[in-house]
Parts: structure tokens; sequence; C-alpha cells
């Protein structure tokens, strides 16, 4: 009864996707992603069950410490830019960076 | 090992709390009396808008608590595995190297200045 | 499917029931107690010794208006007191009261949810009970509210580090997760008198793990988040009737909670009292009856200890509190882990 | 069906609502929020996989941290206070969508072609301790290697918010 | 155990190389480079004589170090083997390699850069016995070109002479062709047999021989071409008289000893392969008897030392190629064998002479050297006997074998058996004028007090004698049948286990016996002649007799009958102008603006898709979902399934 999982974790991938497509705010965003990232740790899981080995589940391990390291970053800069362009909106931010 | 008794009791628990609000929420007096609808501010007239930028000590409390949680979570299996692991020295020497990064991580952060709250 | 509802519903009735109904006793210890070490007499009109005044409490609350203020966001709104409790509920499904016993041919685990999780469940459910806090703190559209729920949850956290540091340096004597096991391992005694207690292993540790639960339950000296003075009353400050009682039993759940873990960690957990072993001695089959009484009695010293706590030291100033926090514990838990883990390795 | 299959597809319908409110819900808070409850149900699917660590550290720094992180800087920054500025409308989501769609398709024939190999578990049993013997031999240096990432990712935070942040 | 030392090998020499080149690169001290260099060599040395009796026991030794590379069918391993062709190489190259190493120590003395030198000269050594113990053609390719850059660094190793580094440079190209058509070769071979491992060799399929005969031929026509480049035959030998440049030692080494004799040695290892080729065998056959003749004649009217003694090398690489023609390849691995221990003797004899006279070079300018010189005197005379062919010496029985397997060709036995024979009397005349001229003839030049002319230092004397003597020793490994019976040819039973043995001998053994009395007897003469012309007191007038009537041909030979003259108007002229209208045209208009239209293209793509590039987070994503859809799209549709 893993299939369930499969299918789920497939779906939430490209859920994630669309919502780093559809969203215009940065924080919405990298909450997308953190979504994608966990999908594919379910993958990893079901993927190590099925083959066999454990491997996949310590890389569910580092995954999520990448995730952390990620969003710690990924927040201070929205946070610094919010101080300095009064904005969050990935459009404004990027037309300013340029 | 099953996960039943765990939404079993989330349920309960959920059950109960909406029990108890509907409960007094039948029972509790009703009146039309606007007052209480707003702010509360010592009884004084609502001053600016609650949704306002704060301090951001407190973000950066967040992002130093999920950094060092992470480490610490690091050592959740080091602490498990050290009992019955067959090279003991090695996992001494792993432990010596982790926290130094640790350290090295805590004293940067306790110099620059970031933990200073009394200002 | 049936028989293990049925099971599961039974346990609950006891883990969890025992401290709801404990609640309002509490509360009026906590009153009694305030008024004995303030010299002052204390609610004593109700029933014997006022004994009944909690009972009145809850009466007054269920027959209270349900105010729901216009500016606040409403689904969250209501949903944050519920939130909170079941957080705090949430924790009780992984304490054991008794070791498992033999009940006719199969063998009973005390507590509700059996899993290989351990003091990581009861540890991960509490990290979580922050949320409620912060709910209600931001969806009671409210500048004190928020300011307060965000104090309590950046203040949590901060004790969080200290609480879970310590819990390393347990796991690394104990070398497992199993709260069974670990209470089993304090079954033993030093030359012949002293209860090889977590707390002789680990005093440094105990002391902080003290400090912590009482941060993270947001007792005094650490409660912050509904200082008066400053914030009126913090994030339940826009809460009446019994939202707020919901609020306040989740802490009170939180607190009695924490004081099982602690006890179980750190004072030998269910391990039977001095006077015990005689009667089990008689009769085997009381033995997780008693078991069940003496974490009882180890936990309701712990609430006197946080009633006493509560009226005898004054409230921090909240960076004396984050730097009690982060450049005190923390250190001191990272000292405390290097020096048992050198110990250990030196002594071989 | 056991008891077990009803679990596993009420925990799949849970983690996929909140995600869906993730991605299309209004105001971020409430994202954030579903998000969390979203991390949850992994946690408690990775239970169901039987890797009782994987749960742990899905609570502990996902939903113990990660969200808490967010939802700290959603409050403290209100995101509602900046009217959204740009008018140029962009056909991004339409496209986004169809591509997404087709991508969803892809993998699902993927996956539905070797749904007989996948769905067997052929893991024994494992109780935590053998996955950390493997973390602390055979992965030793990545473990080291993150540590080392994440002192790098506390310094540049810091560094972040507090050169950058001031006034 | 052997297999360690086998996988050891190589690795003395290049620690050498190592440390000389990176430690000791400049100011070193001579002693100290080159007594690291030589131990390197040593070492090597002497393990290949601790392997030696495992060969002789048990044969073939092969060892796998590791997977060079895995492509589809072919599984190309850095594995090296030992078996009785190559742990003879072996031993030669090593021995002499250390003696001669040990001589240039002395040689070098007043040389200020002997860090550089010596690790060049490690480098080849590695690179020589790398060649050797190869397992497969890709690592004696290796090995192959290896020691044809060494040889390059080596000839030029004086470059501030633009002379030298000119021959270094000509060397260098020849090399080049000649390892061009090696690789070509070595890829027919391998697309013929499907594998390179000279274990496959040694016993080819014949139906695979048979079934692509033109492809067979061309690639061993390669592979000849690549030896006449190596081993300097027609229509490549150029360079090695030019490669005398080089510092004595090196010659000996490089152009006398060894590297020329890789080319035999690659022979002999296809040979199994090139005895079905008759019409190759045949081109094989002649080049050496031309290149043999040729270079005698060449060589009698060179005034350098040096120079004599670098034709004489190519007309005796010229005999071996003969013998490897005429199906003897035993007789001729036989007489590089031989030929190593005289030749090498015979330049170290030259360097020590050369070294004693202040680096002059010109036979005519010496003289009378016979009581100054002792030692040098009397191992040249060894030398000069064995490589005459005085029965009783090495080059005796080596060449005689290779005349008689000669005269046994069953088609052009006659023809080239008189070619031979005429070099051999040839040989015998120009060595012997060589000694004379050097040693017997009165001095010419003035010996200032403050140097006397003397023997050099102990480094140079010592493998003098160790030379000498195994350049009268050697050839007793394989006395002809009739002389013994228990180790009659023991030296080419030996090595006929690997390389294919030559056919059975048409004419009858007296007709051997009588035809070596008349060779000893016509040699006699021509030494006889040699001191007639060159030390007799009316050495002037006959001379200037014989050159007058002589003219033609002696000024032919003088000048090398023009060959390199040839060379420039038949190939290089044509290849500069070809080349000035590649630069002029083709480089010019065709790539350059190949390449400028690239340029301008991608600018311009570039300065369009800046104005197109998505401007926000979303944008961006969505160009990578479009991208990774279209190719999962296009992935998917070829293998319809991911099973």
């Amino acid at each position: 009864m893993m299939e369930i999982y499969y299918y789920l974790a497939i779906f939430l991938f490209c859920l994630g996707l669309l919502g780093t497509l559809i969203k215009k705010d940065l924080i919405s965003i990298l909450l997308c992603v953190e979504l994608m990232l966990s999908s594919v740790n379910l993958l990893f899981a079901l993927f190590s069950k099925a083959i066999g080995v454990p491997d996949g589940q310590l890389q569910v391990f580092f995954v999520i410490i990448v995730a952390a390291a990620e969003a710690a970053i990924g927040l201070s800069l929205i946070i610094t830019l919010f101080k300095k362009v009064k904005s969050g909106y990935s459009e404004d931010v990027l037309i300013l960076s340029e | 090992m099953s996960l039943l008794p765990f939404l079993v009791l989330v349920i309960i628990g959920l059950t109960l709390g909406v029990l108890l609000l509907s409960i007094s929420q039948i029972l509790g007096e009703k009146q039309k009396n606007p007052r209480p609808h707003d702010i509360y501010e010592s009884g004084m007239d609502p001053v600016g808008n609650a949704l306002k930028r704060y301090d951001i000590k407190y973000f950066l409390t967040g992002i130093l608590f999920l950094l060092f949680d992470v480490e610490i979570v690091f050592l959740f299996p080091w602490a498990l595995t050290y009992k019955d692991s067959a090279n003991k020295e090695l996992m001494i020497a792993e432990f010596l190297f982790f926290m130094a990064i640790l350290l090295v991580g805590y004293l940067y952060v306790l110099f620059s200045k970031s933990l200073k709250w009394d200002d | 499917m049936q028989g293990e509802l049925i099971e599961i519903l039974l346990k609950t009735a006891v883990v969890l029931g025992v401290p709801l109904g404990v609640i309002p006793l509490i509360v009026h210890v906590e009153r009694r107690g305030a008024a004995f070490i303030q010299k002052r007499v204390g609610p004593n009109r109700v029933g014997l010794f006022g004994i009944f005044q909690p009972l009145a409490d809850v009466v007054k609350f269920l027959f209270k208006e349900e105010v729901v203020p216009a500016h606040v966001l409403k689904p969250l709104y209501i949903l944050a007191p519920i939130l909170t409790l079941v957080m705090a509920i949430l924790p009780f499904a992984g304490i054991p009261i008794c070791e498992p016993f033999m009940l006719g041919a199969r063998k009973v685990y005390p507590e509700i949810f059996r899993s290989d999780l351990g003091v990581f469940y009861v540890f991960a459910t509490t990290a979580l009970g922050s949320y409620g806090i912060l709910i209600a703190g931001w969806a009671s559209n409210n500048k004190y509210t928020l300011l307060g729920s965000i104090r309590a949850c950046a203040q949590m956290i901060s004790y969080e580090l200290s609480l879970s540091i310590t819990l390393v340096a347990l796991f690394f004597l104990y070398g497992t997760v199993d709260l069974h096991e670990i209470v089993r391992q304090q079954n033993a005694s030093f030359f012949g008198f002293l209860p090889t207690w977590g707390v002789f292993y680990q005093p440094v540790g105990c002391l902080l793990f003290l400090v912590a639960i009482f941060a993270e339950s947001n007792r005094l000296p650490f409660d912050l988040a509904e200082g008066e003075s400053e914030l009126v009353a913090g994030y339940h400050l826009e809460y009446s009737s019994m939202k707020f009682a919901l609020f306040f039993m989740a802490e009170y759940l939180h607190m009695i909670v924490l004081s099982a873990l602690f006890v179980l960690l750190f004072f030998g957990g269910y391990n039977l009292l001095p006077g015990f072993g005689l009667i089990v001695d008689m009769i085997p089959q009381s033995l997780p009856l008693f078991q069940f009484l003496s974490l009882f009695f180890k936990v309701a010293l712990m609430i006197w200890f946080f009633v006493w706590v509560r009226w005898s030291i004054p409230r921090f100033r909240y960076d004396q509190l984050m730097n009690l926090g982060w450049k005190r514990l923390l250190p001191l838990g990272i000292a405390n882990l290097m020096v048992t883990v050198l110990y250990v390795y030196w002594k071989g | 069906m056991g008891l077990n299959e009803y679990i596993d597809i009420f925990l799949a319908v849970f983690t996929g609502f909140f995600s869906l409110i993730v991605v299309f819900g209004r105001n971020p808070v409430v994202c954030a929020l579903s998000l969390l409850m979203s991390f949850i149900g992994f946690a408690g699917i990775f239970f169901q996989l039987g890797s009782v660590f994987l749960t742990t550290i899905q609570v502990l720094v996902y939903a113990g941290a990660i969200a808490i992180l967010f939802i700290f800087v959603l409050m403290l920054i209100n995101t509602s206070h900046y009217k959204y500025s740009q008018t140029k409308k962009s056909i991004n989501p339409v496209l986004g969508t169809i591509f997404t769609f087709i991508l969803l398709g892809g993998f699902t024939l993927v996956i539905n072609n070797n749904i007989d190999y996948l769905n067997v578990d052929r893991l024994p049993t494992t109780s935590m301790k053998v996955l950390f013997v493997d973390l602390f031999n055979k992965y030793l240096l990545p473990f080291e290697l993150a540590t080392v990432l994440i002192l790098v990712a506390i310094v540049a935070s810091v560094v972040i918010s507090n050169k950058r942040g001031e006034k | 155990m052997s297999s360690t030392y086998i996988k050891l090998l190589p690795f003395f020499p290049l620690l050498a190389f190592v440390i000389n080149s990176c430690f000791l690169h400049t100011n070193a001290k001579i002693k100290l480079a080159g007594m690291i260099s030589f131990l390197g060599t040593f070492i090597s040395f002497i393990l290949a004589l601790l392997i030696f009796p495992d060969v002789l026991s048990s044969g073939e030794l092969t060892v796998h170090l590791w997977r060079w590379a895995n492509v589809s069918n072919y599984e190309i391993g850095v594995n090296f083997m030992l078996d009785e062709l190559s742990i003879i190489l072996l031993l030669m190259v090593t021995g002499i390699g250390s003696l001669i190493t040990l001589f240039s120590i002395g040689y070098m003395a007043d040389d200020e850069r002997p860090g550089k030198f010596f690790s060049y000269l490690s480098l080849f050594i590695f690179s020589m016995v790398l060649l050797t113990i190869a397992e497969n053609f890709l690592v004696l390719f290796f090995g192959w070109e290896g020691v044809g850059l060494c040889s390059y660094l080596l000839i030029g190793f004086w470059y501030t002479d633009v002379e030298k580094a000119k021959a270094g440079r000509k060397a260098f190209i020849a090399n080049r062709i000649g390892d061009f058509g090696v690789l070509l070769g070595m890829i027919g071979l391998a697309v013929i047999f499907g594998s390179l491992s000279f274990t496959d060799f040694k016993t080819p399929s014949l139906n695979l021989i048979l079934e692509n005969k033109e492809l067979l031929a061309i690639s061993c026509g390669l592979i000849v071409l690549g030896v006449t480049g190596k081993s300097a035959q027609i229509p490549l030998f150029v360079w090695l008289p030019d490669a005398m440049a080089g510092p004595t030692p090196v010659s000996a080494l490089i152009h006398a000893a060894t590297m020329v004799t890789a080319g035999i040695f690659l022979l002999c290892r296809l040979s199994n392969i090139f005895i079905h080729v008759p019409m190759i065998m045949d081109v094989i056959a002649w080049i050496g008897g031309i290149t043999a003749i040729l270079a005698a004649l060449i060589a009698i009217t060179q005034r350098d030392i040096k120079k004599v003694l670098a034709y004489s090398t190519v007309s005796q690489l010229g005999y071996m190629m003969l013998a490897c023609g005429v199906g003897a390849f035993s007789a001729g691995m036989f007489h590089v064998f031989t030929h190593a221990f005289f030749k090498g003797l015979l330049f170290l004899g030259a360097g020590a002479v050369i070294f004693s006279l202040h680096h002059e070079q010109d036979m005519f300018k010496m003289g009378g050297l016979k009581s100054k010189l002792p030692i040098t005197f009397w191992t040249f005379m060894v030398a000069l006997l064995a490589i005459n062919g005085i029965p009783g010496f090495a080059g005796f029985f080596s060449k005689d074998e290779i005349l008689w397997f000669t005269l046994n060709h069953e088609r052009f036995g006659l023809p080239l058996y008189t070619i031979a024979l005429l070099t051999s009397f040839l040989t015998a005349f120009y060595m012997s004028r060589l000694v004379f001229l050097v040693f017997f003839a009165k001095a010419k030049y003035h010996e200032s007090s403050e140097h006397p002319i003397k023997d050099g230092p102990m480094y140079m004397m010592v493998p003098l004698i160790i030379l000498a003597f195994f350049s009268f020793a050697v050839g007793y490994l394989g006395l002809p049948h009739f002389m013994s019976h228990d180790n009659s040819r023991m030296f080419q039973l030996f090595v006929q286990k690997v390389v294919s043995a030559p056919r059975e001998a048409i004419y009858s053994t007296d007709t051997e016996h009588l035809l070596m009395v008349l060779t000893t007897l016509g040699i006699l003469c021509s030494i006889w002649l040699a001191y007639f012309i060159y030390v007799t007191k009316e050495e002037e007038q006959l001379a200037k007799k014989l050159k007058f009537q002589l003219m033609t041909l002696w000024r032919a030979s003088f000048n090398k009958f023009k060959i390199d003259e040839f060379y420039e108007i038949f190939f290089l002229k044509p290849i500069v102008v070809f080349s000035r209208f590649l630069v002029g045209f083709v480089e010019k208009y065709i790539i350059d603006g190949f390449i400028r239209a690239l340029s301008i293209v991608v600018f311009n793509s570039g300065v369009f898709l800046k104005y197109k590039r998505p401007d926000t987070i979303s944008g961006n994503v969505l160009y990578v979902i479009m991208g990774f859809s279209i190719i999962f799209v296009i992935v998917f549709s070829m293998f319809s399934t991911f099973k």
C-alpha cells in the first residue's frame, strides 16, 4: 500500500513547482520550495524501501539539513530585502536588481 | 506500532475543545454591546495598527535557534550510537570535531552582538 | 479494531483523565499556596477549605459570554485555543505511567501511543506547543497579543535548545530513547541506599532541564508572555471565558507533562517509592497501581515546587531572560555534555 | 483493506489538502501554518514507512524550527502592508500550469510502469541504530561537511541580518 | 613474489626521475644526481635478475595493475608481461643502462645542469622499461612515445647550439612520422583481432587473418614504417647520424644500445603475425639489406668518429632488420643482444677518447693514442674484433647466423646474401680504419702539459671493462649447432619460445663451414687493406690514388649520397609550400571566417536573449520547467517505459 505515497509525492512536487510559478511574494515561493523538498524526501524514503538499502533515509537526513540552512539564509535575505526595498514581491526585487 | 492511538488522541482533543467552546457558547449569555468587541488596550482607544514591524532580534533568534537545533539534532544519532560502537576513538574524534565547529559558531554569534537584548 | 479502540480509550481515561481531573485541584493548591506563602487566607469559603472554589470557577467560565472581537481573524482566533489544548494533550500519549504488565496473555504497554520514538515523541510534541500561542497572538489582531506571542515563542525556542542539549547528554548516558528502558536503568542503587537516578549522573543537566521546563511552560519567573506590567495579559489578552480557560488548562497540562518527563528522566520515574515495596510483595498484581502512585507523588511534588517557585522568585526582564537562555544555559549545557562524554570515554 | 491502509489514505489526503492550501491560499500566514500541517503529515507518513528517525527530525527540524521561522518572518514583517506594485500581466502562470501538468503526467507514467517493482517493501525493518551505524561509517564525510555547512549558514545569516539590517 | 618485482620494475627509474627533476633540477652535485639515477636503474636491474629464474622456469609472467580504459568491448588494462623475449631486452636495457649512467657521471663532470641530464636519462630508462615489459600494445606505445621524447630532449640537451637543437628536432620529427605509422597500425590490429594484448598476438587466429588480409597488410606496413623510424632504417634513418650531436653517453645508450633496438623488439613481438604477410616480410628484408650496405658505404669516408659509429649502428640495425625479414627473428634478436654490448662499448670508448682529447671528434686530428689510453685502447680492440666478426668474439656468431639464414631465404637468398657479405667486409674496413686512425697513426695534435692525455676517471673505465668482457663472452650463448651439442643455439631456442622460428635450412652444413671460413678470410683481408692504407708509410699516395680512381663514389659517400638534400627537395619543399597555402588561405579565410561567423551569431543571440530573459523568479522557473519537460517527453517517448 505504498503506491499512494508515490503518487502523493509526485503530486506534491508538481504542486510546489506550480506554486513557485504562480506565487508573487518571495516568502510564499520559499514555502513552495520547502514543499518540493519535502516531497523529494518522501520519494527518497520510498525508494530506499523499494530498493532495500537504508541509504535513502540518510539522504533525507542530509536534505533536511541543507533545507534548514537554505531556509535560514533565504529568510535573512528576504528580511534584508524588506528593510531595504519596502517590498517583498519578486518582480520588484528583480527589477530593482537590474 | 500503529499510528491509530495518536489519531484517536487528536480527535479526542479536538472534540474536547470544540465541546467546551460550544457548551459555553450555548450557555453563555448574549448582549448587544459593541464595546467589548473592539481592540482592548487597557480601556483606551486603540492606537496604531497591530501589524507593524517588530524588532529584528526576534527573527535572528529564530534563525539561530533553527541552526543550533539542527546541530543538536546531529548529536542525537551520535549519542545513541556511542555505547555500542566498535571504534570508540573514531566516535570521540568525530564528537570533538563536531563540538569544535559548534563552539566556533556559538562564539561567533556571541561576539557578533546578535544576542544583545539590553538596548 | 474495537478491542484496540477500547484499550486506547481506557488508557486515555487514566493517563489523560487524571491530569484533567486534578487541574482544578492544582489551581486550588496554587492559590492556597500563594496565600500561605504571602500570609493570606486565600479562597476558603466554598466548601471545606474552599475546596470547591475551582469548580465554581469552571461553572463561571461556562456561563460567561463568548466575546469574539470584531477585528480578529475569526477562524484562526477560534482555532487557536483548541489547537493549544490539543498540542498540550498530545505529549501525554508518550508518558509511561507504569512498566508494561501482563494482562492475561498479552502484554499491555501503559502509554497510549506506544512506538520506538520514546522520548523523541514527548519532546517533539512539546516543541509544537508554541504554535497555539503564536496563532492566538497573531489571530487576535492586537499589538500586545502579537508581541506577547512572539516573545513567548522566542523564549520557548531559546530554552528548547538547552533542553535538547541536556537530552543529548542523557541519551549518551542511557544509550536509548525508550522511557521504560531509561526508568529501568534508574532502578539499581549506589552503595545500597542511594537510587541510581539520573539526577546523580547529571546534576547540571538536571538543573538545566528544570529551568528549561519552567520556561517552556511559560511559568513564573519566565511568564514574560503575559507580563501584565508591559503587555497587559500577553497572547490571550483578547480571549475571554471558556477560550481563556482552554489556554489556562493547556498551560497546566504542559506543566504536568513536563514535570512527568522530568521525573521520568531524572528521578527514577515510576520506580516504587520506599514504602510501597512491602505491599507489592504481598499483592504482586498491584504493582502497576503502586508504580503509578509513586510517579503521581513525584509529579505532585514537582507541581508544588512549581507553585513554590512562582511565589518566591520575581519575574525576569526580557533581556535577562534571553541572556540567561543563550549566554548561560546553552554554554553550560555544551560544557556539561563535553565533560560527560570525555569523562565516560576516559573511564573506558 | 486493513486499518493501516485507511491510515495511509487519511495521511495522504491530509497532507495533500494542506499542501493545496499552501499553494493556493491567499493569506501567507495561513499558507505557512498549512505548510506546518503538511510537514506533520509527512512526519506521519515517515512513521508509517517505519523510519522513526526521519519522523523525529521531520518534526524537530521542519515542523519545530523551519516552520516557526517562516511564521516569525511573516508576523514580523507583515506582507499585507506592501501593495502589489506590478501591473503587467505575465503569461507565466498559464504556461507553467500546462508544463507542470505535462511533467505530472510523465512522472505518473514512470511510476505506473514500475509500480509493481516499487510497491514491494524490500527493506528489512531496521531500528534507528542500524541507520546510525551507517551514518557514522559510510557517510562520515558528508556528516562533517554538513556541520561545516551549518556553521557557514550561521555566520552568513548573522552577517546578513546584522550589517545590512541596520538603517 | 616476482609479480611484485614486476610491478616495481618501472618504479625506481621513475622515482629517480622525479627526485632529479623536482629537487635537484638546479645546482645539483653531479655525483649526487648521477648516483640517484644510477641506483634507480641498477635496482631495477637487480629486480630483473631476481625475476629471471622464474621466467626460465615458468615462462610467461603477467601482472595487472589497474584498468586503463574500457571501451565498448576493448578491456585495456595497464598490464605488464615478462616472457623470454622481454626479459632479455629488460636485462640489457637496465644493465647497460646502469653502466652507461655510471659512465656519464664521469663524462658530464663539467656540465652545469647534471640534474636535468640525469632526470632525462632516468625518464628514458623508465619509458624503455615500460616499452619492454608492456603486455598490450597501448602500454608499449606509451613507452614508445616516451623514448622518442627522451631522445629528443637528450639530443637537444645542449640546445644553446642551434645545430644541436635542429638535430633534436629532426630526430623528433622522424620519430613522429614513425609513431604515426605505429598508431595507425595498432588501430588496424585492434580492429582485426579485437584486442591489443600481445598474448593474443602470439597465437593469432588464422581465419581472422585470412578474412581481412588487406587490412592486415596495411597495418603491418604502417608498423614497419614506425619501425624504420625508431630504429633508423631507410627512409627515416637520417636522424640517427645527426643525433650524435647529443652527449656521447646518450648516443651510446639511446642510439646504439637500447632505443633503436625497440623497433626490432616490436617486430619480434609481432613476429607471429608478420610471418603471415610474406610481402611485408620481403619489404623488411630489402629495407634491411639496402640500409645496411648504404650506411656502410657512407661510413667509409666519414671523418667524425661518432658519425662513423652512428652509420655503423645504422648498418648493424640493417642486419637485424634483414634477419627479421628472412624470418630469423631469433637471430635478429641475438644480434640485437650482442650488438648492444659491443656498440655500447665502442661508443663509450669513443666517448673516452673524445673526453680525453677535450671534445675533439675529428679522427684525422687524432692518432697514436694506443700508449696514452691503454684501457680504452684494449677494450676498444675487443669491441673492434667483436663487430668485425672475428671468430671467438660475440659479433661473429650473431652475424654469421644472420648471413646463414639470409642465404637460406627461398626467394631472394643470393642477392641479399651478397649484400650482407659486402656489408660485413665494408664494416670490417671502416671500423679498422677508425681504430687505426685513432690509435695507431701518428699523433696529429699537440699535447699541452697542463692537460696530459690519460684514461678517464674510474667511473668511465669500469663500464668499459665490464662491457668488454661481455662483448667477448655473450657470443657463446648462441654457438652454431655444429660446434657443441649441449648448449647449441641456446639463446635462439630460448627466444623462439615466444617468437616464430626460422625455416629449415636449404643448404647443407658443409656449406655453412665453407662460407664461414671464406667470410672470415674476407674480413681479415679488408682489415689488412685498412691497415695498409691508413697506417703504412705510403698511405698518402695510395689513398690519393684510390680517391682519384673512385672519386665519384668517394664524394658521393662523403656527402652521404645527398639523401638529406633529396628529402629537402622532394618532401620538405612541397610541405612548406602546402603549409604556406594553408596558413595564407585556409587558416585566414575559411577557419577564421567560420569562427568569426560563429562568434557573431553567438553574440547577437546573446544580445537578443538579454532582452528576452525572464525578469522574475517565476519566469526563470518557467523556463527551467519548459526545458526539463521537453527533455523528459523526448526521453520518455524514446524509451517508452523506464523499466
